[in-house]
Formats: C-alpha cells, structure tokens, sequence
C-alpha cells in the first residue's frame, strides 16, 4: 500500500483501559483518510480484551482532547482515556 | 511571573505538597489575598473503607492541558498568580492530592481564580484513581457515580 | 471537633501563621476539599509605599465575635471544620495578617464556608489598621475608602 | 445621687478614637436610664480631643456590637470602635 495513504499511530490506554486490554500502547495502522473513531474501531476488533472498551472512549491526540471525528495523520499519537477523575 | 512555565517546572509531583512552598510561589507585594484549594483523600460515610487512593495520569497531556488550563485563567483574572501542584501515586486518607494556591489584588478574584481551576481540572485533567480499601480490594473511581467508584472528593 | 473552643485556644497571634499547621487543624478523613483564605499585606499600585501595616484590635470583643461568627458558620455548614487565626502587631508587605482553613466533605461547602468568614471578619471583627509608609508616616486605614486611608485589601 | 439610678460605665477607646480621645479608657456616670448614645455625648462634652470622634460611632456592650439606643447597665463595658478594617 502507498505509504501517502497509510497511517501508524501510537495508540496509549490508561488507567481501567490499559488493564482491560492488558497493555499501556500499541501501534495500528490504517488507511487514509482516517478518523479517531476509525482507530478505536481497529483497535477493539485486533486487541483481545479492547472489545470491553467503550465504542465512544474519550480520545486524545497529540496531548489534546479531541471528538472522534478528528482525523489523524500518520505519527501521531491516539489516547484512549476513562472518565476523568483528577483532582 | 509564569513560574511554573518559565522554570519548565512540573505541575505533578509524587511527594507531600507543601502549602506554605506553593502559596510563596504566588505572593506578591500587589497581591492582598490568597485562596488556596485543597483535594484531599476521603474516606467519609459514602466510601467503603478507603485507606489510600492510588493516582495515576498520562503525564505528558497533564503537563500540556495545565499550561493551557491555567493559560484560560491568566486570561480571565489577568491579575492574578496561580500555582497548582498534583500528587500522584499512592496517597493514604487524609494527604492532599491536589493543591491550588491562587493571588490577587483583591480577595474576590482569588476565590474565583482557585475555584475556576479546580473545576476545570476535574474536567479535563487526565487523572484517574483506584481506591485501595481495608479488605484488599481495589475499585477504580468512576467520576459519573456508579455505586461501586465513588469520587474522593467531588 | 471545635479545637478553638474547646482547647480554649485565641484566635489571635503575634507571630507568623503557619499555613500547614492551620489546615492540620481542619483535615479530616471525611472531608474531601479545604479551602483556606490568606489575607496579606499589599503594598500595589494603589497604596503609596507602604513597608508594614500595624494591627490593633479589641482584643477581648475579638475573641468573643469569632466564637459567634464560627457558631453562625457551622450552622450554615454543618460539615464544615473551621480554623482562624488573625495575627496583631507589626506585619511587613507579604506577610499573612489572617488566614482560614475550611474544611468539608464537598468541595463547595469548604468554598462557601471559607468566603462567609472572610467577608464577615470584614465585617464584625473589630481590628484596625494603620499603614506604615517608607516616607515615615502613618495612616490609619479607613475601610470606607478615603483617599487617604485605602484598606491593604478588600 | 441615690446609686440606684446612677450607673458608671467603663468607656474603651480603639485605634483612631484612642488618638483622638488621647486615653484607652475613661470612667463615665450617667443618671439612669441611659442609652449607648447618652454615653457617647457625655464622653464627647467631657474629654478634651472626644469632640473629634463621631456622634454616631460604631459601638459595642460586654463585648457585643449595639445601636446607639440600646440601655447601659452600672458596671457595663461600652467601646466605641472606628470602622472596622479587620482581616
């Protein structure tokens, strides 16, 4: 595939969502045009326990909360993140 | 004054907070009045036998989303001085998590100042917290209420 | 617990106040969120070079006007634990002339409760101030704002 | 003067009032009844710099804030308070 229209993203996972898919990271790729709603897809259908994660996750990309209709290039970085609880 | 920023110091920590430390980075001689907001580890009537809550982040969007959190405050109370710290790790009952010291020549933008950025911080602060309780089990606290993850402190 | 009361212990100091120990005062384990007020004193743009302010007070009335004004609070916010101290004498630009520590097991009780003591200590509590100036002179504040007499923070 | 009908308050000065007044403190006996404002003229009659102070200052009784009509008992403590710029 033409590397113009592919993306790796590093996708992280926090908190409940890494333990649900048992691990803090993992790189995906997919075609462009992509959206973070296309990450989240691919990434509850390729990893094990990811089902268990919400179909409409709370996302960052590039450090920046964003909806998931956001698209995402390639190089950047998706965070899946549970409910925020700070403070 | 932009210390936080201007010394690239971090907003997180994984030590005791100092209140008398965080409130002498904010003083000022123009300034007449500080507030400082405490969050502290609860273990009240609603939690079932908290001890400790353990508290960890996505560090690098903490970093980032408290320079642009507190960037919207300047902008708001462009007189005042804030600083904020958040502990992470394990924090037994009692300790801070989180501290908000904000300055202002007059006490009303004070309140208003610390109280706008622990709001915002509950809302966008990339945070989470597993209570560690008395029988050994370990509960993530899911700000949106479910019996079983109360809020430390809401 | 009501530690003013019951330790019988003043409201008032001569001596620096320790933020950290006032809030130890307050914390509890079933309360979430502190919030402390500091006033201090300011020498900005509208004071003219002030180094120090002195405070006096009625000492006796002040003792008996924070037992009431703290009654008044723990009602309003049954909760709520409340610390005071309001320091007299000589207190140079910076330095902290009152702080309050309200602690609860919500966040915006400890706010409100905080801001009602501070505003009503504005109010009832009888202490004056008189502006110490680099050119030697002294001014006696006068809080409703003479050009003369502006309060070190309002 | 039968005592029954006399009181002797102690009158307390503060801040700019003790300035003015040049003393802390004064004894002052009025004929019964008499209100917190009665002990407010006599003071300014009778004190050299007193004429200075207000004729409706802030007052208080036994420690408590009062309007100027309230009743003084023999034996009260009245204080009369400049305005208040505590905190």
């Amino acid at each position: 595939m033409d590397t113009a229209t592919q993306a790796t993203v590093r996708v992280r996972f926090f908190a409940r969502y890494a333990e649900l898919v048992g691990r803090s990271e993992a790189a995906v790729s997919l075609p462009l045009p992509a959206t973070v709603g296309d990450v989240v897809r691919r990434v509850r259908e390729d990893f094990p326990g990811a089902s268990a994660l919400p179909e409409r996750p709370l996302a960052a990309v590039n450090l920046k909360q964003v909806k998931l209709d956001a698209h995402v290039q390639d190089g950047d970085e998706v965070a899946l993140l549970p409910p925020i609880a700070g403070g | 004054m932009r210390n936080a920023e201007l010394n690239d110091m971090s907003y997180l920590t994984r030590t005791p907070i100092s209140l008398d430390l965080l409130v002498a980075e904010v003083s000022s001689p123009a300034c007449g009045g500080a507030c400082v907001f405490l969050g502290t580890v609860r273990n009240g009537p609603d939690e079932q036998g908290v001890t400790a809550i353990e508290y960890s982040a996505y560090e690098e969007m903490v970093e980032a989303e408290f320079v642009r959190l507190l960037t919207d405050a300047r902008a708001r109370w462009p007189e005042a001085r804030i600083a904020v710290r958040h502990r992470l790790g394990t924090i037994p009952v009692g300790e801070a998590s989180i501290a908000i010291a904000a300055a202002a020549p007059h006490r009303a933008q004070a309140f208003e100042a610390c109280r706008y950025v622990i709001e915002e911080v509950k809302r966008r602060v990339p945070v989470w917290k597993k209570e560690l309780r008395v029988d050994g089990s370990e509960v993530w606290v899911d700000p949106s209420g479910r019996p079983t993850a109360r809020p430390s402190h809401v």
